[in-house]
């Protein structure tokens, strides 16, 4: 397997798509010629062309209303909103619109849109461009959500996206674009509604998602080599749909869960994963579920104030240990 | 039912002067309305019908095509009116009554598998796209049977297969469908074109400016067809719209635009028309505002007590479409008012029927909730 | 105390605050002269005319961005957004701006904003006129939730959040204006972040939030007089500031807790609640914490399929029926 | 630090003939941009300098004043860069060299306790209008002595004391504000404007349709100021915006418009000055479309590899806001070119004093965090 980045993989994976099918086009902020702010369409233009690959103007909620409109008429639309923040501009277009514009024409259409846009903090870029809101669409019946953690989930998880006929938000960890990983050389997808076992243990479950899981990795190591704590981290890769029977076999095992986030922690996903574990695997816990998330503020510049803001390794290591050391009666 | 009026079908109506935009029913003493400003006029720009409209021969066919499908829908309102109050209706709907001309003029340009998007106010532009009354009634009272299955109602009916991506709820929500369509359309290489109703109100809708700004620079084929009824539910439209005319606004976003009175079916078909060429020749979009009225009140239940007596009568008596057209029909001799009325009792009995089907048809079973969400 | 209506309470409401503070106004579709399509600004244009009563153009995103503007600037305005789902047109302006513009700063100014709008299902009317949306504003860091069940509540609530110097979203059940119930005559307000027991009751805890308390309480009824089942139900009132104490009391004393909501239960309010009392009162707990939710699809517009998509009282009967009949082992 | 210009000081500048443009310093011959429309036309409401260009003898004071924060602004501008190089600042800034002239002569045309809301390229806004360097520089190297102690950084710097509601990181996020600012001014019953800035990029969002159509209707004493510098981020203006003109969006919204030279601080004084004094007198918004350039790339670290080496020192050597006035200055008597470096070397000093300031200033402690969310 290629070593490549997380940011080449979303490249590959729209190339791919594009060559694929002719349906497919990429509509977004200065993803043109100028391959975007996160280059994460670098080629595409001088490949697909204007005509394919299509440099929309500050009109956020314009172009995704376009791309349902495109969408329910025969093409593909893959719509880059570059910053999450900018997708709370088009939720009218996403929940009204996208979302339920097949069921309440009673089955009549289809939605194949794709939304690429980012989630995470960490790059002092303060409260208005480091927002992570999934939690926002994931409670919407109609939409689809995936959050690809490592360069093979961008790929495979997008490709997933691009094919599917529902609307799919796609968020992509800013903070990830350049780390690297194996991505196979043949084509591939990866079925959505799948976890995955990012690494297997016995003493404890952690669930995360997005850039949260290599942090939780990180911190299986240290609470395996400092604590001999066995870590099972587990990736449920889409929020919607879930695949709750991997998250919910790996707590019964373990019988100790950790789930984190890096978007706020209040009435965040979390509270419904942990919901969701706790009633199915109630009686093999031998400890509340815990949750970390970000704090409930926004997303402060300054370093000093944002690292306070945001989940760490150490923060998941603490709590494991937090968690293990309280036996329950 | 009338068969589906489209551009492909229709020969060329009288060319009007364009200037001259009271419908010719209208004494020129009445014509002016207690409030409003409703004289036509026309941007330098504006698009001017051309194929459609080449000889100066009244069509017939079409004209009773049209006169027959704004009876119809007037009908139909009028059955929604009375369901409503029978207490056989779920929710409640947003009459057209008055507006007939726009629809049925602007859908008369368009071919099948153009699109439109419609409004909470859409029954008429359903119909005039062509949809079947029974399946709407029977959508309108949540049942099966309906275009939706019961799912969407009144505010949500489509019919994709007639091109018509359906109404919605949201006031301003279809201006990114349909310039989304339009711009599917060029994609695909088709001369499909692409029509938004919408609502004086929902010209203050910011998304107005993103979609007609990207019709502008992408030129695609998408007709902006403002229905200026001058209310916004309970609102004036010159309380809360800065500039004179809405169409203003579509020219500072570098479309064509046109105002319209939107009480004479042929002048709306005339000017819809040669938009609808323009955007298929790949000259891009159109904004047209029509000038209307609604005879009923926002919604079913709505008393209307803001506005008077005297304006709704203005209305009635000088620019009731179907009127203006039915006596322009026995003027030029084309329709006789035996005619005319054997009309109103055909369409009405089809209604009838539509509404009889809609009673009697089962209503959907609570499982079904769960389906349609994801495909 | 006198019987007056959920909408009476809401008008009373902001008459009041209106008559005690020049700096609050109200802005929004048809508030002024025709009184409101719920009519729940009848008698304020009359009484305080066309400066503070404002008819506002169809422009959501605009109103509430102007609100956010003269609120920072020595106003208190109230917004209304006539549907819930309308509240989609505007979240940049809620999240981006009203949320954040005090702590981006620094800490330079207030926000004093009141934003009322609806939520819940019953009226058939379809899928963009019927959603309960309060669970995105509830995650979002710098906004208060207010969800008042009754009459009282209605106008002790509103009264607080229009004194609050902070943006607060206040979702009225448009299923309940016509309900009566008993106000005091004397002035009063409502703290936000204090629970209340609807009912007291020893067997299981149901938490509910807005028309879902009256649900519940009508449930409770049923239950004790069925089965013998005695249930306590509480109302946090606010979802933010939450009263976390009060709840964990209830669900420590029964055993047992019930969690409904009238939005769908994906990802929505019900997993917070749930994690949060199941983790503070884990010890205590003979079954896990149950939810109810709508159904995760669009609202539809048909009666068979609305009812079956949202709560009833029934479905929350035999919910506490299954609940207390799993005893732990 | 200069003086805080503000309208009540400022006495009368020349008034020149509104609609030549082109700053005096500029040849006639190379004023041709390679791209872009430049020129500057007038629409017929735009309001005309009336109270601040009464006399047309040049104020001396007030152009000094001027030159010395547009100075001001591009020397804190270098060294914002200088610092981002050297590692010191966190995140990104975004650089206003070379539009100085917007902000500095539409500020001067303000009082201290107008308001304005200012954008992600929000330096020299800040700077116009009164904020000091050091606690500027702090802010953006993430230090508690900065404007929002840290926790806004460069793109969300405020200093309400002084009516700057802040800039904000959302394109076209200011226009709420901006114009809610002036509602309230107008409930309150102070005389108070305020004035928005944004990019020509930020007019293709919606809500500039429905904040402008409200100052409309309400007559808000609101200035939008349109700093059209031809560029979104990589995307060239002409190319992402309908209309050739922005301010044409204005007037069908039932604004008054103008578009002006963005080079020529006294032009844009002017036009500004006129613009407060109708909306203070109680007569409504006005749209100003500032015809400008930025001389780096869109944040620092960009390349600008989007636009050519011509068109870029086309600018530079013809549309240098401080050389322009510096010329002009000289021109006139008013200076010369000694004092003038004189200032350079002046504010040069108190720059690096103030990135000295910010250097050694602390950082926040964590638990400053959770501070500020709520009030
Ligand atoms: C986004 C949004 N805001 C408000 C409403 C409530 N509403 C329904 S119809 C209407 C008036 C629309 O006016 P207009 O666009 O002129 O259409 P008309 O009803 O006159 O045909 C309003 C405000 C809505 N449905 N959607
Ligand atoms: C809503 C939103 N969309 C996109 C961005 C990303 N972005 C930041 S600056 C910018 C370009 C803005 O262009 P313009 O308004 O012309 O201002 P300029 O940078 O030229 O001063 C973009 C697209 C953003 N910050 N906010
Ligand atoms: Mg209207
Ligand atoms: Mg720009």
């Amino acid at each position: 397997m290629a070593e490549i980045t997380y940011r080449e993989a979303v490249i590959q994976a729209m190339s791919e798509e594009m060559r694929r099918d002719d349906a497919v086009f990429l509509i977004g902020e200065d993803v043109g010629p100028s391959g975007g702010i996160f280059k994460c369409s670098e080629g595409l233009f001088d490949e697909f062309g204007a005509a394919r690959v299509i440099d929309a103007p500050i009109s956020e909620a314009g172009y995704i209303g376009l791309s349902v409109g495109a969408a329910v008429t025969g093409m593909r639309p893959i719509a880059e909103l570059m910053f999450g923040d900018f997708s709370l501009l088009t939720m009218d277009q996403i929940v009204n619109q996208a979302a339920k514009i097949r069921y309440m024409t009673g089955g009549q259409c289809r939605v194949p849109l794709t939304i690429r846009t980012t989630m995470g903090a960490g790059r002092s870029s303060a409260a208005q461009h480091s927002q992570s809101l999934h939690a926002l669409f994931a409670h919407i019946p109609g939409l689809k959500v995936a959050l690809p953690s490592c360069p093979r989930d961008a790929k495979g998880l997008l490709k997933t996206a691009i094919r599917d006929d529902n609307p799919v938000l796609v968020f992509e960890g800013k903070m990830m674009y350049n780390d690297k990983g194996p991505v196979p050389e043949e084509e591939y997808t990866i079925p959505f509604g799948v976890a995955e076992v990012k690494r297997a243990g016995d003493d404890c479950t952690i669930i995360a998602v997005s850039s949260m899981v290599g942090l939780a990795l990180e911190a299986a190591q240290t609470l395996s080599r400092e604590d001999e704590i066995s870590v099972e981290v587990v990736d449920p890769r889409t929020l919607v749909p879930l695949d709750e029977e991997t998250l919910v076999e790996s707590v019964r095992k373990t019988g100790y869960a950790l789930i984190v986030d890096e978007a706020s922690l209040r009435y965040g996903v979390t509270g419904e994963l942990a919901a969701l574990v706790t009633e199915a695997a109630f009686d093999y816990l031998d400890a509340p579920v815990k949750r970390i998330g970000a704090a409930n503020v926004p997303i402060p510049f300054s370093p000093t104030l944002e690292g306070a803001a945001i989940p760490h390794s150490e923060t998941i290591v603490d709590a494991v240990r937090a968690l293990r050391g309280k036996i329950r009666r | 039912m009338a068969k589906k009026v489209t551009a492909r079908r229709a020969k060329p109506v009288a060319k009007k002067k364009v200037t001259a935009a009271l419908p010719e029913g209208a004494s020129k003493r009445k014509t002016k309305p207690p409030r409003a400003k409703t004289a036509a006029r026309r941007s330098g720009k504006a698009p001017r019908a051309k194929t459609a409209a080449k000889s100066n021969g009244l069509d017939a066919d079409m004209l009773w095509s049209m006169y027959r499908k704004m009876v119809q829908i007037r009908k139909f309102e009028e059955h929604v009116w009375d369901v409503y109050i029978r207490g056989l209706m779920p929710g409640l709907a947003h009459l057209y009554i008055g507006e007939e001309a726009v629809a049925v003029g602007a859908c008369a340009a368009l071919r099948e598998d153009d699109y439109i998007t419609s409004t909470h106010r859409g029954h008429g532009h359903c119909l005039a796209k062509g949809a079947r009354l029974d399946r709407m009634m029977a959508e309108i009272m949540g049942k099966e049977a309906g275009y939706c299955r019961g799912k969407g109602g009144s505010m949500h009916i489509a019919d994709m297969s007639l091109g018509n991506l359906g109404a919605n709820g949201i006031v301003g929500g279809g201006f990114g469908v349909a310039t989304g369509a339009a711009l599917s359309a060029k994609m695909r290489g088709t001369d499909q074109v692409s029509l938004c109703f919408f609502g004086d109100g929902a010209a203050n809708q910011g998304i107005l400016l993103e979609t007609g700004n990207m019709a502008a620079i992408w030129n695609l084929p998408v007709i902006y067809v403002c229905e200026n009824n001058q209310y916004g539910e309970h609102t004036p439209s010159d309380k809360v719209t800065g500039s004179e005319r809405i169409v203003d606004r579509a020219e500072a976003m570098g479309l064509a635009g046109v105002r319209v009175e939107g009480a004479d079916v042929m002048e709306v078909y005339e000017v819809v028309a040669a938009a609808v060429s323009r955007a298929r020749r790949g000259d891009g979009a159109t904004f047209v505002e029509m000038m209307t009225y609604r005879f009923r009140g926002h919604h079913v239940g709505d008393a209307a007590t803001y506005r008077t007596a005297k304006e709704l009568k203005w209305w009635m008596e000088n620019r009731d479409p179907i009127n203006l057209l039915g006596e322009r029909m026995i003027k030029h001799g084309i329709a006789d008012r035996s005619r005319l009325e054997r009309v109103d009792e055909q369409v009405e009995e089809e209604v009838v029927e539509a509404v009889e089907f809609a009673r009697n048809a089962p209503l959907p079973p609570a499982e079904q909730a769960r389906e349609d969400v994801y495909a």
